[in-house]
């Protein structure tokens, strides 16, 4: 099993779609148990993969690869697309996350969700497919077609169990990741024609498999690295592509404001997956294109990365400070924290990297948890504006206990994720741009005060009319707050589980960088 | 000589004189049999090309069914408004133009190609040759022809039906 | 028992999970579980504590790989040297006398258990940033009691004046620990280690360079300044009288806020290198001292009164340790916990019996009062520095500090500072315990004996710590910290000046206040006005910090939705307009359609041909 | 003889004023016409080339038979949806008939 353990967690969640077909769409209850349950299977499989992951062993591991398609171009000149799949520290700790995230999600469902409840476990399962393939594909034609299946299925569930904007929402969604999607596919055929090819015995062959194209681009081993005969053109179109194109995922500072209507309308789910692992995505391509394909691009920009970070940062930490409700100031912080992620790139050391990567990760469980508990506060009384909340710490002690909690790790509290992150990035920057880190750590004292001020308003205080009397967190509400908050304080206080199992790719990723 | 080259000329010119009275009459019935003229000019132009059956048939099906078919077509649609339309001045103009140009161009071309000057003698009665050929070389475009009628003709007639007559 | 140090923070741990798993079963049975951990810590801590103070003891340190990252190894441990033996004695001791005493404080509230599992959770912070081997470890901890104590002072959550004092003290704390993390980073790359052992190796050894020691030096200070509420970071600690009073008595009095003079003192061999950081230390206590002392003179909370009090007497601290005096400030830190505490816990029972907190609706609750009476009249001769309680040997250890340092103008803002401490301290006993009461409070009484009891055990302290000079204790405590011999010339002169300061500002503090026991209602004019509004320092930072800042944001709001969004939405409307154009191109109507046809076979001809017809 | 170019240009005129009526013409019954007439070019030109081409057949006759058969099954159709159209909408004017725009 454990040879084709990636494919079984791709894959998996099909057996949902399955399963629902033969469930009449009135029966909700079934419909949201198989949604859970299901959801489920891959999670186990991701533990079980976590567990059999050998960190000290370099490259790929769980490699699957099987022909799928050939297309003969000319006589000995094949364009070749494998399936082929593979992880390694990098994207490991990003499947079992996604699958965490995945099943917080689909919980979180059961009760925030109200209509449809087939076709939204449909799509959902679809998405699944998309989010786990996206993180294992290790051919970049295979990497496409997960990333567009997300953004697809994605779309329709903004766009049909959102709020009342939702079509809005789900087109400004679809606009700005389809342009994203197009300029990345762009430049994967760009790296096709110029980077992806072989010399074996079967004549020429074209292919877009990652390993290949790192191995083509980085490697002074290989022939076309030798002849030296990538243009500038190229290396830097293809470059700054990439950056644009899993910028806007990111989203980097100018092209943020599609997450900030999405967010807004999104169904509280969906907001904890979009978050919570998409726009992970952007940061994955990042660390894996830009860094892996084009390290020495990378070193020569790296300032330039470093300052767009730290303008993320401080950007949205200073919007997030002057909103007027709680959702907003989640998703400005979102942004502000994508900015941690990129200083930790751009400080191309392995500090930085751990800390980027932890920042992922962190950000992954933290945002699932903020975006739920907004989704809570939202179903209960149909609003989350800071005047018409306050003192809910009185109501519900339980759900104000977390949604504090949840702040303080995500201002960085030590003993939760969000200190380890941030602390590892920053020291990584500090390394070579101490002034520039300096300049950034402000941003710490910004995070401190819109978290502070956001939740205080909304927990502490006088209770207001509009919260008395309801009732605090349910069973089914329960579990992912207790779940999620569990995985932010296991990073938080044992941080080698997570760092462990990377530290041989980062070696492999320092090693092309030069460092 | 002479007499052909008269016959070419009548005849071309019916053809023409016909379509350019078919754009420049004014009353739909009118433009209709100057059509007529034209299809008549063309099946004279296939006689001196010694396609006799073609201008039988052209004859037949165009200046004959075709025309009277537009003719009656002519009477059952009308009674429409026929009030002052929008003029489209730009779009005339540039229809003529590229009308022009298009003709331009055709003739352009045929007068600097240097054509084959022989004809060919496709024999006598080729009405036969073309019977044998249609039924040996192309007999399965043939069938698919007919078969082309047939869903014409109940396309036609599903069309022009009026809407809720049952039978 | 030095290797069982670990022990001491462990329990008030355990006593937090349990409070926070089963807290809502246990109710007002939770505080057994926090006293019970406190103690058996107390008990290790003591142990710990002689056996470290007996002839010829080593400090023990030990550690383990927290983190591996690549070649960087990040440890987690501790360690047991004089400093934090001691330290520990003085968190466990007043961490207990709280728990205690917050049995009967806090009873009947409905969120005890909570209450406890806080206490604890700060106690186990605060144990583990003294006993924290390296940098990072006590970086770690110091936030997490910034956070505990950002938890305790928005315990009333439903106040909103707690809830602005707890992010007050939240954010203030955090602007200091910017310095401390920017600080410790980038030591860690000059060092390659955050050890502290290592750290000052390098220091001494010229590894790093004078200049960079000056600028790390006072970049962790800035933290300690944060923490500590030293001027111009000082603005948390008064607001942070909105918790609870024992909370008070146990983090912004005895503990926490010590612990920026713990980390001055715990880093001083690193201080010590830089004489420009030593004198920014210095001065900023010295300026510290008196500016506080200065407010506390007219303040008309009892809270607020010892909130300025502490911030002196931190002040204090850190002047006598920028002045080299290392052993008189942490002595001084040593003694300060208990008496402050005693008067925090003082303070309570009084406002626990009167319900309010304001000096001029109290008077005359003496007589109903002796026990906290009589206490609190200890804690306010020690710590004007009368001469036989604990205050005063270390205060005078601090004059004679500053004064060996040779800056004549920090020896006299001390004394100066001496004196306006004996003086609000009386001002505060005389108006709030002697005379008649100023309003009519029926249910004044004594408080119950779990009240009583630790103040008790305190105010024994209080008068007796001090005597621990004559055990060696200074000698003690110096060993292998400061290189140098500390110049021990006995200055009379220096102590009759200081008995004249505390006996002069009592003496001034009854003729105002002992005798005629009124308090003036006129609305406060000239510099006591400016004293009264704190030097208006809060509505400095707010306009030029808060306001400018919202409004920059507000500003960065506007250019976010409308510039940026406005892009957006331009490249929207020109996709839009390029359709719009389109539109009327597709107009519905078949001969439009052929002419464009048509005419793109014309242009397709001419382009063809273009070459060949001229 | 009539040479080829002469047939040839009879039909590129015709095909001219076939295109003019296309695009100008109001009334649909003419715009067919129309249509009918540029096929009537073709034919012109098929034959034509039946006769003169380079290898002359009596193929190039059998096309226009098949496409006097289209342009017929065209006209019928043709009308028929003039006769659909004006049942409807009671006018034929090519430039009133944007049914398909919405």
């Amino acid at each position: 099993m454990m040879e084709h353990i990636l494919s079984l967690i791709t894959f998996s969640p099909l057996l949902g779609v399955l399963l629902l077909l033969f469930v009449p769409r009135d029966k909700a209850g079934s419909i949201k148990l198989i949604g859970v349950l299901v959801t489920l299977i891959p999670l186990v499989l991701a533990f079980t993969m976590f567990a059999g992951f050998d960190s000290a062993q370099e490259g790929f591991q769980f490699v699957e690869d099987a022909s799928w398609i050939n297309i003969p171009l000319a006589e000995g000149v094949t364009v070749q697309f494998n399936y082929t799949l593979g992880v390694d520290g990098l994207s490991m700790p990003l499947v079992v996350l996604a699958t965490i995230v995945a099943l917080m999600s689909a919980i979180a469902a059961v009760n925030m969700i109200q209509k449809r409840w087939k076709e939204y476990f449909i799509l959902f399962f679809l998405m699944q497919v998309g989010l786990f393939g996206v993180f294992t594909a290790q051919n970049l034609f295979l990497f496409f077609i997960f990333f567009e299946i997300s953004l697809v299925t994605m779309f329709f569930l903004i766009g049909v169990w959102g709020l009342d904007k939702r079509e809005d929402a789900a087109f400004t969604f679809l606009l700005y990741n389809g342009l994203g999607s197009a300029i990345m596919l762009i430049s994967f055929i760009a790296l096709l024609v110029n980077a992806g090819l072989v010399e074996g015995p079967a004549g020429i062959i074209y292919t877009t498999d990652m390993q290949t194209l790192t191995y083509n681009l980085t490697n002074p081993a290989s022939p076309l690295f030798q002849a030296g005969q990538y243009s500038d053109v190229f290396l830097y179109g293809v470059f700054f592509a990439l950056l644009v194109a899993f910028g806007i995922k990111l989203p980097l500072f100018p092209f943020h404001s599609w997450i900030l209507k999405v967010h807004y309308q999104a169904p509280p789910p969906m907001s904890m997956i979009l978050s919570g692992v998409l726009l992970k995505i952007g940061a994955y391509g990042l660390m894996r294109m830009e860094v892996g394909f084009f390290p020495s691009i990378a070193m020569e920009f790296s300032t330039m990365l470093l300052v767009l970070g730290i303008v993320n940062l401080l950007y949205g930490g200073i919007l997030a400070f002057v909103q007027e409700d709680l959702k907003m100031v989640v998703v400005y912080s979102s942004i502000s924290h994508m900015g941690i992620i990129l200083m930790g790139i751009g400080a191309m050391n392995r500090l930085g990297f751990q800390g980027a990567i932890f920042q992922m990760v962190s950000h992954g469980f933290l945002s699932a948890i903020f975006f739920f508990i907004v989704g809570v506060v939202y179903t209960r009384v149909h609003t989350v504006k800071f005047e018409e909340l306050g003192g809910m710490a009185k109501v519900m002690p339980f759900t104000s206990g977390i949604l504090l909690t949840a702040g303080m790790a995500s201002l960085g509290l030590p003993g939760m994720s969000g200190f380890i992150s941030e602390f590892l990035s920053f020291l990584g920057v500090f390394e070579n741009h101490p002034i520039l880190a300096a300049v950034a750590s402000i941003g710490i004292v910004l995070t401190s005060a819109y978290l502070l001020r956001a939740i205080l308003s909304v927990t502490y205080g006088p209770t207001k009319e509009i919260l008395v009397g309801m009732p605090d967190a349910r069973l089914t509400e329960v579990i992912p707050m207790v779940v999620l908050l569990g995985f932010i304080i296991l990073i938080g206080v044992y941080p080698a589980i997570l760092s462990d199992p990377l530290q041989t790719t980062l070696q492999s990723f320092l090693i092309r960088i030069g460092g | 000589m002479t007499g052909q080259y008269l016959a070419f000329f009548i005849f071309a010119l019916m053809a023409i004189t016909g379509g350019v009275f078919m754009i420049n009459l004014s009353r739909v019935i009118h433009m209709v049999l100057s059509i007529g003229l034209s299809f008549f000019g063309v099946a004279g132009l296939f006689i001196m090309l010694q396609a006799e059956f073609l201008a039988f048939v052209q004859v037949l099906i165009y200046a004959g069914a075709i025309t009277i078919m537009m003719a009656m077509g002519t009477m059952m649609t009308q009674g429409g408004d026929e009030g002052e339309k929008p003029k489209r001045r730009l779009h005339n103009v540039l229809s003529f133009l590229s009308a022009v140009l298009v003709g331009a161009f055709l003739l352009y071309g045929i007068y600097t190609t240097s054509w084959p000057t022989e004809p060919t003698d496709l024999g006598a009665n080729n009405i036969k040759e073309i019977g044998v050929t249609l039924f040996s070389n192309f007999v399965i475009p043939f069938e698919l022809a007919s078969i082309l009628l047939l869903v014409a003709l109940v396309g036609a007639i599903v069309l022009a039906k009026r809407d809720g007559e049952k039978d | 028992m030095l290797a069982n140090a670990w022990l001491i923070p462990l329990f008030p741990l355990i006593s937090f999970v349990l409070l926070v798993a089963f807290g809502r079963q246990l109710k007002e049975g939770a505080a057994y579980v926090g006293i019970l951990s406190l103690l058996a810590s107390f008990v290790v801590a003591v142990g710990v504590f002689f056996e470290r103070f007996a002839e010829g003891a080593h400090d023990y340190i030990t550690s383990f790989d927290w983190l591996n990252i690549g070649d960087f190894v990040f440890t987690m441990g501790f360690e047991v040297n004089q400093l934090n033996a001691m330290m520990l004695i003085v968190v466990t001791l007043v961490s207990l006398m709280v728990h205690l005493y917050s049995k009967g404080y806090m009873h009947g509230d409905e969120r005890f258990p909570v209450f406890y599992s806080y206490l604890s959770l700060f106690t186990f912070s605060m144990l583990m940033l003294v006993i924290s081997p390296n940098l990072l470890q006590a970086y770690i901890f110091w936030e997490l009691v910034g956070a505990s104590s950002f938890l305790l002072i928005g315990f009333y959550f439903f106040k909103p004046s707690a809830r602005a004092a707890a992010k007050k003290a939240f954010l203030t704390t955090r602007v200091g620990d910017l310095g401390i993390f920017i600080g410790i980073s980038l030591l860690f790359w000059q060092t390659g280690t955050f050890e502290y052992a290592a750290i000052f190796e390098a220091a001494h050894s010229g590894v790093l360079s004078p200049e960079f020691i000056t600028l790390t030096s006072i970049l962790i200070f800035i933290g300690a300044v944060g923490k500590s509420g030293q001027f111009p970071l000082h603005i948390w600690l008064p607001d942070a009288m909105e918790g609870p009073t024992p909370v008070s008595a146990l983090i912004h009095a005895a503990t926490m806020v010590a612990a920026g003079v713990y980390l001055v003192a715990r880093l001083f061999p690193l201080f010590e290198a830089s004489a420009t950081a030593m004198l920014t230390v210095a001065i900023i206590g010295g300026v510290t001292a008196i500016f506080a002392a200065s407010i506390g003179l007219v303040q008309n909370d009892i809270k607020r009164v010892l909130a300025y009090s502490t911030v002196s007497q931190l002040g204090y601290m850190m002047m006598a340790l920028g002045s080299a005096g290392y052993v008189a400030g942490v002595f001084h830190l040593f003694t300060h916990a208990f008496f402050k505490a005693l008067l925090f816990l003082a303070a309570g029972s009084v406002i626990h019996s009167v319900g309010t907190q304001d000096i001029k609706e109290m008077g005359g609750v003496g007589k109903h009062m002796p026990i906290t009476k009589i206490v609190f009249l200890i804690g306010a001769l020690a710590i004007a520095g009368v001469p036989g309680l604990a205050g005063f040997f270390s205060k005078e250890e601090i004059l004679i500090a500053t004064y060996d340092s040779g800056n004549v103008v920090l020896f006299w803002l001390a004394l100066t500072a001496a004196v306006m401490t004996a003086f609000y301290m009386f001002r505060l006993y005389f108006l709030t315990f002697s005379g008649t009461p100023r309003h009519e409070n029926h249910h004044v009484h004594e408080s119950p004996i779990f009240m009583t009891l630790p103040m008790i055990i305190l105010a024994v302290l209080a008068i007796f710590s001090g005597y621990v000079v004559y055990a060696g204790f200074g000698e003690w405590l110096a060993h292998g910290v400061i290189s140098g011999e500390e110049g021990e010339g006995h200055h009379t002169w220096i102590m009759v000046l200081s008995i004249a300061a505390a006996f002069g500002g009592i003496g001034l503090a009854y003729l105002l206040y002992g005798r005629n026991n009124k308090v003036s209602t006129a609305e406060p004019k000239g510099l006591h006005k400016l004293l009264f509004n704190k030097y208006y320092v809060d509505e400095f930072y707010g306009t030029t910090v808060i306001k400018p800042y919202t409004l920059f944001g507000y500003v960065l709001k506007f250019f976010d939705k409308y510039v940026i969004g406005g892009l957006v939405q331009f490249t929207a409307w020109i996709a839009v307009a390029i359709g719009r154009l389109g539109q009327r191109l597709q107009n519905g109507q078949v001969q439009a359609y052929s002419l464009v046809t048509i005419l793109g076979l014309v242009i397709l001809l001419l382009s063809m041909t273009a070459g060949r017809l001229w | 003889m009539v040479p080829l170019g002469g047939y040839l240009a009879v039909g590129a005129i015709l095909f001219s004023i076939g295109v003019y009526g296309l695009l100008t013409k109001k009334n649909g019954i003419i715009v067919l016409l129309s249509i009918e007439l540029m096929l009537n070019a073709v034919n012109v030109n098929l034959v034509a080339f039946s006769r003169f081409g380079i290898a002359a057949n009596i193929t190039g006759q059998i096309f226009s038979v098949f496409t006097i058969t289209v342009a017929a099954a065209e006209a019928a159709i043709g009308l028929a949806i003039l006769v659909a159209i004006f049942r409807n909408k009671a006018t034929i004017n090519a430039s009133e008939i944007d049914i398909m725009k919405r």
